[in-house]
């Protein structure tokens, strides 16, 4: 019971030290980049894992890109955005009216090596392909994506269904809209015309997968993607590095340089360093994920990475006064590359909901009221610090239907005329508190959810408190945890909130779809449910991009505006900054990475990290 | 001993339950639904039950609780949801980069915490000892955030004797370049009030009488400091080092986010944020089964400081 | 004779809270001869221990201030005066201190050996061997049994007698010429405090050292010194051969102090306080008349118990409780306006008995017969009626004392709670004539207890149990920390409200004299046993146990004539 | 008690105010110069925060009456790129907008609602180009926010303190003082409570009332309040538990029993007053703990909300604004409050001294 043994404090401390050698003794894998060139960059947010069909977060997505290939794909330069192959022969057009889409990846694409190959070279074919399509709908890998196989292929359906019903998911069982028609061919028929469809093909998460190394990796296929793109994961420590390397197996690519633009600076220089090499060239890519944006700034100030993607507004004024890089920056021979992101941010009115929801007059006017009353400029001017444009509609630019010449008074910050619309509608203060009343006499408060851990949101929701106070509505701001933020949204238990949307393909359907009534519970977090805009958006899919198609999605945009179920917000303007011994940068806007079209002035780069 | 120790593993039971239980009310009733998280951005009702169904989440919640105590009793946690990762990889692999941090905090914060304040509680009453105390009163009043921000500012930017952030695979780099700015704050933070509590326990027993007694045989000053004071005190400091032990296995979540530690605090936060339940789950009695053990580790070790202890 | 040490003109201040000053001692002046033990003795707030400390300079250093003009002469050398390496010197080797507190004197957390063989480690040389067998042949010399074993203890596994011996043996260690005892045995039990007398006494003679011997005990006094010095508010009030002190007092304090304290072989009606000898009064008849004790035969018995125990339970292992009897079958009777005395040493239950039969404790068996019903059986409250009529006085009047609540709080409460008179009016008026009763001026009505002296405070908490009007009250160690001089007042007043209202007295004590003086019937007891009841004269003169007679002989006899010759 | 003697007019004539414990407290902290530096201080920050409270001072806080990042006086000349970008907005395109009058159902009522638009006059604040101690992003007043910010902080410590007080107190001295089932009960409460991780049970409290419709007017700053005060009482809960424990064994419980007191009047007319300045001193320790907790809500975005400001949304928002240069919220909020809690602290200590002179 009694411990005879003498023990003195300095036992603590031999224990303590005796922990430390052990931690000491981690593999201590000093990968050494003698000759290679390594390109590091800090990611905005962690990833969760690089199994294509099971991820949909951007920087999952972005290093997907990297590790498999699309059958299709964008041209690196062209702008506006073109579809060109990219193991695929040809980019079909929609046949059979645009139900039916049919690709023929070019043979002698052989997958990265790796250990579940034992040793044997394996080349890509069309049942990869398939493959991959119905493990989107496999309730086991819960894909986000699987909503872009839903009610859409042939006989996919009834084959989830059957599957479901049988308790097992057979992937050997085949679907007749999803046809493999011989080794390198495979063709898709869909239910109703579609021809937004092709662009799913060059998601980078609608790729091709090797079956032996799904099943192979199945406990951990998040940690263990094989493909044939030129990089393969060398390292990964989930959630603070990631390391890619060169893929020794990688066959190259080229830079297209036909539809460059001859004035752009940027085209110019990437067919420079870039034009007439093999590509990929960076030998090994090291990505950090840091989430707070004073490391991530000062790291890449600290001269830590090569280039800034995003870098955040607030530093913005200081690096680009006026729009110009600063002396500082001068000095440094830093770039910025400015991209207009494909992205549109609004504020959501649940239209379900008894204060703000509702289609009669009066709801329509208090929704409008309350745009007319939310001062924009000062969201471009404060919030995104001048690096937005004002949204004139759900599409942004760069996305096939965006309409430049749309825009509405209805959206322009006029609180003369937002107080007259509730006066008109009754929405008065009535108890004589000093706020606005519900026309029934009610007292009126309403309520904004916003995301809890989130600067910008919290900036909005100060910003909507303010204008709302301004014109006499009370408001109040309700800061919820992201998952809680999304049920609430999803259920409609919510009157307003904010969100944002990056283009999934540049379509403005992918854009559309988010007010198209059946939605509602999908995406139509709005729960907009107006017939006349349903009926435009089934005539739209139906038809190829077209003068009249552009016509459709105006009459949409109309009736946007007109029922006002969002506020309409900005489309951010994103700044990247780069060092100067990053040669041929430029950044796609539906790509995530440039990684492949890239090179480092190796001695530039030691020389510039040393300073 | 044996019987103290298995008697303390006994009472760990229900305090373990209790902790289950809170943690399965707070999160499986109230918060928010992992399905939705998971689901994505465009997603439908058949796709969130299935999800749902994957999880579990649709079972009745005595069953989810039943499945919980039996991850507890199994030490498998299964895996993370938003994920896929192994819990107990998750959790094995963050903890040591918060060690990496926090161990030397604890060390270096008790070393010079105990040394400065002999050194006060010796000079007690004087202007130095006045004047040290009221520069740990004004350095507690600083929020860590500002410190945590200027800090990188001016150590890692500015002046640049710090990387801004980052961290590597091998101890050796991260211990030699990154871990000393957190390290260094942390227990710049720390110190002061560990400092003026090892004070209060040194005045604490130079009252004492054995302390007149040491004097009486003649003994230096500085020996009855150093022997008899310092051997006293260390019974209340190892008990405050032992409350707060437990806590370098969390770490602190502000220095993982703001110098890119992959370590459990952050984990912990971006787990909560994205309703990553087996995560949280998992941290939580992993955390709190720590804390208990290290508790009873102190306890134990108090044998060897102090001979009046009896274990029973 | 040749001194040792003088104290000339010595004179100590003390700062305290708040800037105000404190004259602890006023210029006092004493001789310690070579090879003599001289005691100093006074009461609480007299100055002796601070005038023993500022010997060795051992005063809180923040604090004390030394009046210029004194001088600490050992051997000739000003100690006021010497540096403090020179102090540290003769600490421990020419001069050497035992405290009163052996417990805490004692550093807890190194062994016994450690702490011995440091000062000889320290003063004479030694290697930690020879320390360490030197060590082992000291605490054999102040008679610690098994030595060697003991060496490797903690202070906390020996007993407090070991305790003082091994502060002794770390004393006596480097064979000191000065010896300062400051109260050595106050916080022993009788019979080790006579064990400790006799070993400092047999070290004092065999190696050759002075004494300087601090207590408030005269008895204690007469059993050692050769010269006492009697201190009062700092001031010496008279100094000379024991012999002389004891047997013509000249200074009336020291008069008082021999007088006031309760002696086994006289028994006055009253006992004679300070004030009877520093007024004109001077003694009157009550304090010579002797007063008859024990129970009669026709006394009514108002409280029978029967069998009474006690049971702690400490839990031990997993599930596993032992008990520990704390009293074991005690049974006696407490007649109507008598006293019970109930002595033992400290563990042996007495205070136990006390607090189970009015059921502070709750009883593991036995019965507690009070006006025939048994006590420990009734309800909650049914209990409630006979609360008020069973009242306790504890030991400690600065703990028993809610600091919070003004004097008149405390002796409203019970009447409050027992509803008794019939308005807050009457019940003030009534709480103001207990105060008169028990000598205490109206105006402590609105106080705190804080602003009362210790002997004020005892007043008072028996004042709240004469609220109650009790038919029994128990007085535990309710007069043991009280100065001798206050001790004797709070018995006369124990006395007279026994006389003046025939309530009957449970008296738990370990002062055998004071027991002796106030009981009627006398129950001594051991480790939860009852050695002996009897009527208390009986007892004293002729005990039947064997424990009986070993603590009576332990009851230090004061001076005796026999030592003078 | 007191207030029954007093209220006693019969007792009158001979009644002096006898110096209770407080009233010594009070005496020896009017001694302690730190000390009432320290309550002067703090006295003077919750006098300000009253009249920010009662609209006084600060009503104007959310006013935008200088430019986005607007100088502090001090420094007039210094570039404000932010404010730059502000001020040059950008003109609509030239093209018309586009017509919805066909599908508009308010069309009807254009006319209507164009003359109503007429008559509402609306008027633009000039913008400062430079404040006292400079603007924030929106051009509000810093100093002006750091006083409004103070008052919420103060407000939340204060209140989350007196909640924490509460609870542990409660608890403690229950379990302190009755000990057995209940004290064991008590004792797995506080085990569990402190198992957890502090920040993850923050986390776990802040989802649950924000997500439950039951706390739907319960949110802002109250909300925090709980959530501070719910979690933070363990500390509390310990030393009360351990000061009910030695008090429940001393001599003058003994004899309140002895007197018939019941267990309620022994436990919180006896044995509270006599821990009260432990309670006293915890709750003072805990308004600067928990004043500081509340920034590090505000950096998770579970602080105060947007319509009011707190020193930690303040210092939240700082985060990024020391790197452009604009370090004045930064100091504002960080200085305003590094003095409150270091005087708050000091005063704590002194007051601990005063209460309890036995610790030095």
């Amino acid at each position: 019971m009694r411990w005879q043994v003498r023990k003195s404090p300095h036992d603590w401390v031999t224990l303590l030290f005796a922990i430390f050698a052990l931690l000491a003794l981690q593999p201590a894998t000093l990968a050494h980049a003698a000759e290679k060139k390594t390109l590091k960059i800090a990611f905005r947010a962690a990833e969760t894992g690089f199994d294509p069909q099971k991820i949909e977060d951007r920087y999952s997505v972005g290093i997907c890109e990297n590790i498999f290939d699309s059958l299709i794909t964008y041209d690196w330069l062209a702008r506006p955005v073109k579809l060109v192959p990219q193991i695929v022969e040809a980019v079909p057009t929609g046949e059979e009216g645009g139900t039916r889409f049919t690709f023929r990846i070019r043979p002698g694409i052989y997958f990265a090596d790796d250990p579940i190959f034992k040793g044997k070279r394996r080349e890509l074919v069309a049942r990869d392909m398939e493959y991959a399509i119905k493990r989107f709908r496999d309730p086991a890998n819960r894909s986000p994506y699987s909503w872009l196989f839903e009610d859409r292929v042939v006989g996919l359906d009834e084959f989830v269904a059957a599957a479901k019903k049988s308790g097992k998911y057979d992937y050997d069982v085949p679907v007749a809209g999803l046809k493999v028609i011989d080794k390198y061919t495979i063709s898709f028929k869909l239910k109703e015309p579609d021809y937004t469809f092709i662009y799913f093909f060059a998601m980078p998460n609608v790729v091709p997968v090797a079956r032996e190394a799904i099943e192979g990796y199945a406990s951990d296929t998040m940690g263990h993607p094989v493909g044939t793109g030129p990089y393969v994961l060398k390292e990964w420590v989930r959630r603070s590095k990631i390391v890619l390397e060169k893929n020794p197996d990688y066959r190259g690519h080229v830079l297209n340089a036909q539809y460059a633009d001859p004035a752009d600076p940027w085209d110019q220089e990437a067919i420079k360093y870039l034009g007439r090499k093999t590509l990929p060239l960076i030998d090994r890519i090291e990505i950090s994920p840091i989430e707070e944006e004073q490391p991530r700034f000062l790291a890449f100030m600290n001269r830590e990475h090569e280039y800034i993607e995003e870098t955040p507004f607030a530093f913005v004024p200081q690096l680009l006064p006026n729009g110009k890089l600063s002396p500082e920056m001068q000095k440094r021979n830093m770039r910025v590359f400015r991209e207009e992101a494909p992205e549109t941010t609004w504020d959501v009115f649940n239209l379900d909901d008894t204060v703000v929801g509702g289609y009669q007059s009066q709801n329509i006017g208090f929704r409008r009221a309350l745009v007319l009353a939310h001062d924009r400029e000062q969201e471009i001017a404060i919030v995104r610090r001048g690096q937005a444009l004002a949204a004139q509609s759900p599409v942004p630019p760069g996305i096939i239907g965006f309409d430049p010449t749309f825009h509405a008074i209805e959206q322009e910050y006029n609180p003369a005329r937002a107080k007259a619309l509730l006066d008109m509608f009754g929405y008065i203060d009535k108890d004589g508190d000093g706020w606005r009343d519900l026309p029934s006499g009610a007292p009126l408060k309403l309520t904004y959810k916003y995301r809890a851990n989130e600067e910008s949101a919290r900036q909005q929701a100060e910003l909507w408190a303010k204008c709302l106070a301004d014109v006499g509505i009370r408001m109040e701001a309700i800061a919820v945890q992201f998952a809680d933020l999304l049920k609430d949204r999803k259920v409609g238990k919510y009157q307003m909130s904010g969100i944002a949307w990056t283009a999934d393909y540049p379509d403005a359907q992918n854009f559309l779809q988010l007010l198209y009534g059946p939605n509602t519970n999908i995406s139509n977090d709005a729960r907009f449910k107006l017939p006349e805009y349903d009926r435009l958006y089934t005539q739209a899919l139906k038809i190829p991009d077209s003068p009249e198609r552009d016509q459709l999605y105006r009459e949409m945009n109309r009736i946007i505006i007109v029922y006002a179920p969002w506020r309409l917000g900005v489309h951010r303007i994103f700044n990247h900054f780069i060092n100067q011994w990053v040669l041929g940068y430029k950044k796609h806007p539906i790509l995530f990475t440039s990684f492949k079209y890239l090179d480092i002035d190796a001695a530039a780069q030691k020389a510039g990290m040393q300073q | 001993m044996g019987a103290y120790i298995v008697r303390r593993l006994w009472q760990m039971i229900p305090t373990l339950l209790g902790v289950v239980l809170l943690i399965f009310f707070l999160f499986n009733w109230v918060g928010g639904d992992p399905a939705l998280v998971l689901a994505g951005k465009i997603t439908n009702a058949e796709q969130i039950e299935n999800i749902r169904k994957q999880l579990g989440v649709d079972q009745p919640y005595w069953y989810q609780l039943w499945v919980f105590i039996k991850q507890i009793v199994t030490f498998d946690f299964g895996r993370s949801w938003a994920t896929n990762e192994a819990v107990s990889n998750i959790l094995i692999t963050r903890v040591g980069p918060t060690l990496t941090i926090m161990i030397p905090v604890l060390l270096l914060e008790t070393i010079i915490g105990v040394i400065l304040a002999i050194g006060v509680a010796y000079v007690r009453g004087t202007l130095t000892d006045r004047i040290t105390m009221m520069i740990c009163t004004v350095a507690m009043s600083i929020s860590f955030l500002v410190y945590i921000i200027v800090a990188q500012y001016i150590f890692g930017f500015q002046l640049g004797w710090f990387p801004v952030q980052g961290w590597s695979d091998s101890f050796t780099k991260n211990i030699v370049t990154y871990a000393p700015l957190p390290i260094l704050l942390a227990v710049f933070v720390s110190l002061a009030p560990s400092l003026r509590l090892y004070r209060s326990f040194f005045l604490d027993e130079v009252n004492q009488d054995y302390v007149r007694t040491a004097r009486a045989k003649g003994l230096s000053e500085k020996t009855v400091m150093m022997k008899h004071v310092l051997r006293n005190a260390m019974i209340p400091i190892l008990t405050n080092v032992g409350i707060s032990l437990p806590g370098i296995f969390v770490g602190s979540f502000l220095l993982e986010t703001f110098f890119s530690i992959p370590g459990l605090g952050r984990e912990i936060l971006t787990a909560v944020n994205r309703s990553d339940f087996p995560v949280i789950k998992a941290a939580t009695v992993y955390l709190a089964v720590v804390t208990m053990v290290v508790n009873l580790a102190v306890d134990v070790l108090y044998k060897a400081v102090d001979p009046r202890v009896v274990l029973k | 004779m040749e001194n040792i040490l003088q104290v000339k003109n010595l004179g100590v201040k003390f700062r305290l809270d708040g800037g105000t000053i404190f004259e602890a001692v006023k210029g006092t002046s004493f001789d310690i001869p070579r090879n003599s033990t001289v005691a100093l003795v006074g009461e609480s707030g007299s100055g002796k221990s601070v005038s023993a400390m500022s010997i060795v300079r051992l005063l809180p250093r923040e604090q004390a201030i030394v009046a210029p003009g004194s001088e600490v002469l050992f051997n000739g050398e000003n100690l006021l005066n010497a540096t403090d390496a020179r102090m540290r010197e003769i600490r421990g080797k020419e001069i050497s201190v035992i405290f009163q507190e052996p417990m805490s004197s004692l550093n807890p957390v190194f062994s016994v050996g450690n702490q011995v063989s440091e000062v000889l480690r320290l003063h004479m040389g030694m290697s930690m061997r020879q320390a360490w067998t030197r060590s082992e042949e000291l605490l054999n010399e102040v008679g610690i049994p098994n030595p060697k074993l003991r060496l490797n203890s903690y202070p906390h596994e020996l007993s407090g007698g070991q305790q003082q011996r091994v502060m002794i043996a770390m004393a006596i260690a480097c064979e000191p010429k000065l010896l300062i005892a400051d109260e050595p045995t106050t916080a022993l039990d009788v019979t080790i405090q006579k064990q400790i007398l006799d070993l400092i006494a047999k070290l004092q003679a065999s190696h050759h050292m002075s004494v300087l011997f601090i207590t408030h005990d005269l008895a204690v006094v007469g059993e050692i010194a050769d010269t006492v010095v009697v201190m009062q508010n700092g001031e010496i009030k008279e100094q000379g051969a024991a012999k002389q002190i004891f047997e013509t007092p000249q200074h009336p304090y020291t008069k008082a102090l021999l007088m006031c304290r309760p002696s086994v072989s006289k028994r006055p009606m009253r006992l004679p306080v300070i004030d009877d000898f520093m007024g004109a009064a001077g003694l009157q008849p009550a304090h010579l008349a002797q007063r008859a004790r024990g129970y009669a035969a026709d006394d009514e018995i108002v409280l029978e118990v029967k069998n009474l125990s006690k049971h702690f339970q400490l839990k031990e292992g997993l599930f596993k409780k032992r008990d520990v009897p704390a009293v074991k079958d005690a049974s006696f009777k407490l007649a109507r306006g008598k006293t019970l005395g109930l002595v033992g040493e400290s563990g042996s239950g007495k205070t136990t008995v006390g607090l189970t039969l009015m059921r502070l404790h709750s009883a593991s068996g036995g019965e507690v017969l009070f006006d025939g019903v048994d006590l420990l059986k009734l309800s909650e409250r049914d209990f409630m009626k006979y609360k008020r009529r069973i009242q306790i006085v504890f030991q400690n009047p600065y703990a028993s004392l809610n600091p919070r609540f003004t004097v008149g709080q405390i002796l409203l409460e019970p009447m409050t709670i027992h509803k008794i008179g019939k308005d807050e009016q009457e019940r003030v008026q009534m709480a103001m004539a207990l105060l008169k009763r028990v000598g205490m001026p109206e105006v402590s009505f609105y106080k705190y207890p804080h602003e009362f002296s210790g002997g004020q405070r005892q007043r008072i908490a028996i004042a709240r149990c004469l609220t109650m009007k009790p038919d029994v009250l128990i007085c535990d160690e309710s007069v043991s920390a009280l100065d001798v001089s206050v001790q004797a007042q709070v018995l006369n007043l124990l006395q007279d409200l026994q006389d003046e209202y025939k309530m009957s007295y449970i008296f738990i004590s370990h002062d055998l004299a004071v027991v002796k003086y106030i009981s009627d019937q006398v129950m001594v007891m051991s480790d939860g046993d009852v050695v002996e009841v009897a009527n208390s004269d009986e007892i004293y003169l002729n005990p039947k146990q064997e424990y009986t007679k070993k603590l009576l002989g332990s009851i230090p006899k004061g001076w005796q004539e026999d030592k003078a010759a | 008690m007191s207030a029954v003697l007093t209220s006693n007019t019969t007792a009158a004539p001979i009644h002096q105010a006898s110096p209770g414990l407080w009233t010594l407290a009070w005496r020896r902290l009017k001694r302690d110069k730190v000390g009432m530096i320290s309550l002067v201080v703090v006295a003077f920050f919750l006098l300000m925060i009253v009249g920010s409270y009662t609209g006084l001072i600060a009503r104007n806080w959310s006013k935008e009456v200088g430019v986005s990042y607007a100088n502090p006086s001090f420094l007039a000349g210094a570039v404000n790129l932010e404010a730059a970008k502000t001020e040059s907005r950008e003109g609509a395109a030239k093209i018309p907008y586009v017509d919805l009058s066909d599908i508009d159902p308010l069309a009807p009522r254009y006319k209507e609602w164009e003359e109503r638009t007429a008559k509402i006059k609306v008027t633009e604040t000039p913008r400062s180009e430079t404040l006292l101690f400079g603007g924030d992003k929106w051009g509000r007043d810093v100093l002006q926010k750091a006083i409004k910010g103070a008052q919420t902080s103060i407000f939340v410590g204060l209140f989350a303190a007196l909640i924490a007080t509460i609870i542990g107190t409660t608890l403690g001295a229950l379990s302190g003082y009755l000990g057995g089932r209940v004290g064991d009960l008590m004792e797995w409460f506080y085990n569990v409570f402190s198992s957890i991780p502090y920040i993850l049970l923050i986390l776990a409290f802040a989802a649950v009332f924000a997500s439950s419709p039951a706390m739907a007017d319960f949110r802002g700053v109250p909300m925090v309040i709980a959530i501070l005060g719910l979690t933070g009482w363990t500390g509390i809960y310990r030393l009360i538990r351990a000061e009910f424990i030695k008090h429940g064994s001393r001599e003058y419980v003994k004899a309140a029993e002895a007197i018939g007191a019941s267990h309620g009047r022994r436990m919180f007319v006896h044995i509270l007053p006599n821990v009260s300045h432990v309670c006293l001193v915890q709750l003072s320790q805990h308004v600067v703990q928990f004043i500081k907790a509340e920034v590090i809500l505000s950096y998770l975005g579970l602080g105060v909300p947007v319509d009011a400001v707190s020193w930690g949304t303040m210092l939240a928002e700082a985060q990024s604004e020391l790197v452009i240069g604009k370090w004045w919220q930064l100091a504002a909020a960080g200085i305003s409050m590094a003095i409150l809690v270091t005087a708050f602290s000091m005063l704590t200590d002194s007051l601990r001294d005063a209460l309890d002179p036995k610790i030095k």
